[in-house]
């Protein structure tokens, strides 16, 4: 079953300013931090001054320790979280204060449990975003049915979640962060609570999407080959306090990133090289004293 | 009868439920030598769990016969005590009773088999020192990382010295890293003790680390399709990962999973 | 058995699978009634027993059946009358104080422990006091009903609300859903499962507290009909009576668990 | 975060003791802002005494004449506490055994909604006429009417234990007693102390409204006469100290169950 040639029919409505330049990156972050206040008056720093420019049609992949702040950096870009410092602009437009809420609608956020509400059924899951948006008009229940053939769930639409693996609930979880059409794509490890299988074959669908939506995704993960295989740029974050500590370009050619990608000579040497950059952040986690707690 | 640990012999198991039957396994024959470690690798669905669960007795088979020490499991009365003392049987989630702190977790197994013996608590500390959760050991299991909570699923199988070690995908939920930390961990206490160890994962690299042979499984009905020696040197480490012999069984084994899968979609 | 993973195959459209209860979980308690009535008609026959103290079940039926449309009808339909509309009224009440008092965490802290005392004195204590400010008339038992109920409803409803996962706010928080729209879509439905306890509760106190209202105010109701019998030694009409009580209570319960199964689909 | 596990600890402990002062201030600041309003609007409208006393007044009258309310406090505190008691063990052990054979439970668990659906004060007229007045005849109406709701709740949380923690104890061979004890009960703890909180206000509530209609000794008789007297402070004094004794029951169910279910966060 492949659906690569599936054509895409643009949205009834038009989402504000989605003529994208093509120049400019599309949301910049910069010098962004996040501080926790602690009971004892002390701060607990989870993320450090990070500064980034998403451009469009870019994968990109943030690497870093269990305990490393890249949840709270990603939770930051989708407006689920403020930023205590830095600044962060969407096409131009600066927010002192994190994104606002009427312009979250350019936005799709996927988190690592699947989050679908359980009393609804799949397309009722789906059109929660759209009903958030009052954009649940005319046009969506085509809409939510080309998600659910995108994602190959077509046949599953009234049936509720706890009815489905763990891999169908991720896809549905991924085919409703992009409903609305929003620009920007925020995935928190969409793969690190499945088994490796099903987690290899996403890992392939989700690169088969991304061609085919043309979208921005931006994508934390713990699993080095998920990110070789998905991303355009590679950043790896320190452990906490998260700072980013190597950023790259994945130089793999785009043909090479498929199932064989692991023949790869580049993926060979970038697996290495990743692997020891990663392993040094996560020991220089464990010395400073901090044992793994869930990551943040 | 050969010296095997434990021997399969045309093991066949069918589920009935209101609809259909479905053929869990079909005609399966494996052998384990004693101190050995093979693992089994398949699709889901390919009848791995259920095997592991009928050599523990929880199931049991449809016919065909089970030996363990050469000895043959009826299937009929429910195994002997002293052969389930054999047995350790590792899960794939932690499964900790959140109501005991981990050392609590740790002896149930003594509590349930009566082994009220202080030496035997001396066994479980000495198990809880050699993985390093000593000073979590009062802790609560809701306060541990994943990983701590799977090394103490490990030493809880482990404390009634059993000869055996069943581990159905112990660390399939695990990130990689920890993973990677508790294979190498698996690898010593098994070098350290000689158990014999049944290992059942999906992921290809974990099987060709661990294991001397790999029994891979074919699906619906479940049933053996290959057995692949693994003969690295040991001791095994994570510079093994890297090297082209290893590169190869990997592929090799991906490629065995992957006719099974093509078969099973046809 | 191989974890069943979902099935691969789409399920029939439309109603998800409901379980079927085996056919035991019918006959098992109509063989206990039957084996009970039975032993107690061969009790009372064999030992002589009064008929003021334990009459023969044969002889509640009789008696039952021949005064009930004129005796026990009127004031079955009276405290019916009260039980319910009591509970219609405390159930929104219930619901919409746990909604409002849910909207911020100092004003749940402030309410909540008030809440529980209201729960835990018994407002049926309050009816002699009502019936001595109001007179004897239907509105105090709906009150007293009203106040027995609504408190229990809006406990485990504000323990609901209180409950939602924080993964979900975020999912609200990531769409800018406004407060409105978190309630409605998220916390509201989020809730129903603890909601309907309190529903259920509430069903059983309602009863409660009108039976007690009776007994305290007299003059109509089961609740004094009970009284009435057993004090002119009528036993065989009071028992009677008696079941006819617990019918109601267990029918009332039982539709609202019949509401909860329609309402929750989505529980394994 | 990664925290050690020490600073998890303290930074929790920090928490509860913050959030347990908000806790004890917030709610003793509108309980005491109602009694005022309640003593104003009394004292405002010049409301009788008879008709609605002051807080003041009610609070002067328990402790002033607390030797002529004694009795009836002995009276209705020892029924509802005794009844409390055996209505625990019976609930707790009738659904262990109900959910351990399942023909047995299919069979009675009905009987025993249906018991918790039933105002047993209704029987309490009749059981006097079978007993007579006895204390214990009131303690058992109390009883019925407060193990049901228990028994409910405790069967409930004995049948959704998780499978993957039942399968633990099958592969060890754990006999049923060993699974009750070590897996089923601990698992479902929570549901049984939430039973319990629910089996201390049906005792509360049946118990007062059997002393309505049985005899002449309890709070709830007295609650009677007072009102027929005008006596209402008295009256009101005997509703604060059943608001007392529901309390107690309510905060030592979950005193006790913070002690013993200690690994919830």
């Amino acid at each position: 079953m492949n659906w690569c040639d599936h054509k895409l029919s643009r949205l009834p409505f038009e989402p504000p300013g989605s003529g994208m330049d093509r120049s400019g990156p599309i949301l910049t972050l910069d010098k962004v931090s996040k501080y926790y206040e602690a009971q004892n008056g002390g701060e607990l720093l989870a993320v450090k001054e990070v500064s980034l420019g998403v451009r469009d049609r870019e994968f990109i992949c943030i690497l870093g320790p269990t305990a490393s702040g890249k949840s709270t950096l990603l939770k930051m870009m989708g407006g689920i979280e403020k930023p205590t410092l830095g600044t962060m602009s969407l096409r131009g437009e600066i927010f002192e204060d994190g994104i606002p809420a009427n312009k979250l609608r350019n936005f799709g956020f996927v988190f690592q449990q699947d989050n679908l509400l359980p009393w609804r059924t799949v397309v009722k899951n789906l059109r929660l975003p759209l009903e958030v948006f009052h954009s649940a008009g005319h046009g969506s229940a085509d809409r939510i049915a080309e998600m659910l053939t995108l994602v190959g769930l077509q046949d599953y639409g009234d049936v509720y979640p706890h009815e489905l693996s763990g891999g169908m609930r991720q896809r549905v979880s991924l085919a409703r962060a992009m409903v609305h059409d929003p620009d920007i794509l925020l995935m928190d490890q969409p793969l690190g609570a499945l088994d490796a299988i099903t987690r290899r074959m996403l890992s392939h669908e989700l690169l088969r999407i991304s061609r085919a939506t043309r979208k921005v995704m931006v994508m934390v993960t713990n699993n080095i080959d998920e990110a070789l295989l998905l991303g355009d740029r590679i950043l790896v974050l320190t452990a906490l306090p998260g700072e980013i500590a190597f950023e790259a370009a994945n130089d793999i050619p785009a043909e090479a990133r498929n199932e064989a990608i692991i023949e790869n000579a580049r993926y060979k040497a970038l697996r290495a090289l990743l692997d020891d950059i990663v392993h040094a952040q996560s020991e220089a986690g464990r010395t400073a004293g901090r044992t793994g707690g869930d990551g943040e | 009868m050969s010296n095997a640990k434990i021997r399969l012999v045309g093991l066949n198991k069918l589920f009935h439920t209101r609809f259909q039957t479905i053929e869990a396994v079909r005609n399966v024959d494996m052998e384990f030598a004693a101190g050995d470690f093979v693992s089994i690798i398949g699709p889901s669905g390919c009848g791995k769990s259920t095997i592991i669960r009928m050599i523990d007795d929880l199931i049991k088979p449809t016919s065909g016969e089970i030996f363990i020490d050469g000895r043959r499991v009826s299937p009929h009365r429910r195994i002997p005590p002293e052969v389930i003392r054999k047995i350790g049987f590792i899960f794939q989630q932690p499964n900790m009773y959140p109501w005991m702190t981990v050392r609590e977790n740790v002896m149930l197994p003594l509590r349930v088999f009566g082994l009220r013996d202080p030496e035997w608590a001396r066994h479980a500390d000495a198990l809880i020192e050699m993985t390093g959760l000593r000073e979590q050991r009062h802790a609560y299991p809701t306060e541990l990382s994943g990983g701590s909570m799977q090394r103490a699923g490990v030493i809880r199988a482990m404390v009634h010295k059993p000869d055996i070690l069943l581990m159905d995908e112990p660390f399939g939920a695990l990130d990689e890293m920890t993973r990677e930390q508790l294979n190498l961990e698996l690898l010593d206490i098994w070098r350290a003790t000689g158990k014999t160890i049944v290992f059942i994962t999906h992921s290809v690299q974990e099987a060709v680390l661990l294991s001397n042979r790999v029994y891979v499984m074919g699906t619906n009905p479940g049933r053996v399709v290959d057995e692949i020696a693994v003969d690295l040197p040991r001791p095994r480490n994570l510079k093994l990962i890297v090297s082209d012999r290893f590169a190869g069984y990997c592929e090799l084994l991906t490629g065995r999973i992957g006719q099974v899968e093509l078969s099973q979609i046809k | 058995m191989t974890t069943t993973t979902a099935r691969q195959t789409p399920p029939v459209k439309g109603k998800p699978l409901k379980r079927k209860t085996e056919p035991i979980c019918y006959i098992a308690p109509i063989i206990l009634f039957v084996a009970v009535v039975a032993a107690w008609a061969l009790f009372v026959s064999a030992s002589g027993i009064s008929r003021t103290i334990l009459p023969s079940p044969f002889a509640i039926f009789r008696e039952m059946s021949k005064n009930f449309v004129r005796d026990i009808l009127p004031h079955l339909l009276f405290t019916l009358r009260v039980i319910l509309t009591g509970y219609a009224v405390a159930v929104p009440l219930g619901i919409l104080i746990a909604a409002v008092c849910s909207q911020y965490r100092i004003i749940i802290k402030a309410t909540t422990p008030l809440i529980i005392l209201l729960v835990v004195t018994p407002m049926i204590t309050m009816v002699p006091l009502f019936m001595l400010w109001m007179g004897f008339d239907s509105k105090v038992r709906v009150i007293v009903v009203i106040l027995q109920a609504t408190p229990i409803i809006c406990l485990n409803t504000l323990t609901g609300f209180t409950t939602t996962e924080g993964a979900k706010l975020e999912l609200m928080r990531a769409m800018g859903a406004t407060r409105l729209q978190t309630f409605v879509k998220l916390i509201f439905p989020n809730a129903l499962p603890q909601v309907f306890t309190g529903l259920k509760l509430g069903c059983i106190f309602s009863t409660i507290a009108a039976m007690s209202a009776d007994l305290a105010a007299g003059k109509e109701g089961l609740g004094y009909r009970i009284q009435q019998y057993s004090s002119l030694i009528m036993t065989e009409m009071a028992y009677g009576t008696i079941l006819i009580v617990a019918l109601i209570g267990i029918v009332l319960f039982q539709i609202v668990v019949m509401i909860e199964r329609r309402v929750i689909l989505w529980v394994r | 975060m990664g925290l050690t596990l020490e600073q998890r600890r303290e930074l929790r402990r920090r928490k509860d003791r913050r959030d347990r002062i908000v806790g004890i201030l917030a709610p003793t600041f509108t309980f005491v802002l109602l009694l005022a309003a309640w003593e104003a609007l009394v004292v405002w409208l010049e409301i009788p005494t008879w008709q609605i006393p002051r807080p003041s007044s009610v609070f002067a009258v328990m402790f002033g004449s607390f030797g002529e309310f004694l009795p009836h406090i002995i009276r209705s505190y020892s029924t509802i506490i005794i009844a409390f008691a055996c209505a625990s063990v019976v609930g707790v052990a009738l659904a262990a055994i109900l959910t351990n054979f399942k023909a047995l439970g299919v069979a009675l668990t009905p009987y025993i909604n249906m018991l918790c659906t039933t105002p047993v004060i209704t029987l309490v007229p009749l059981l006097l006429l079978m007993f007579g007045f006895g204390q214990w005849v009131l303690i058992l109406a109390v009883t019925l009417q407060a193990f049901p709701i228990l028994n409910m709740n405790a069967s409930t949380g004995f049948n959704n234990v998780e499978t993957l923690k039942l399968e633990l104890m099958g592969s060890l061979r754990a006999t049923r007693v060993q699974t009750f004890r070590h897996c089923i009960l601990p698992a479902s703890l929570p549901n049984v102390f939430t039973g319990m909180k629910l089996s201390g206000i049906f005792a509360t509530t049946a118990c007062v409204s059997s002393e309505f209609s049985g005899g002449n000794r309890g709070l709830g008789a007295r609650i009677i006469a007072y009102t027929q007297f005008m006596k209402m402070d008295k009256a009101f004094a005997c509703i604060f100290f059943v608001a007392v004794i529901g309390l107690f029951l309510y905060t030592l169910t979950s005193y006790l169950e913070t002690r013993v279910v200690k690994w919830k966060i």
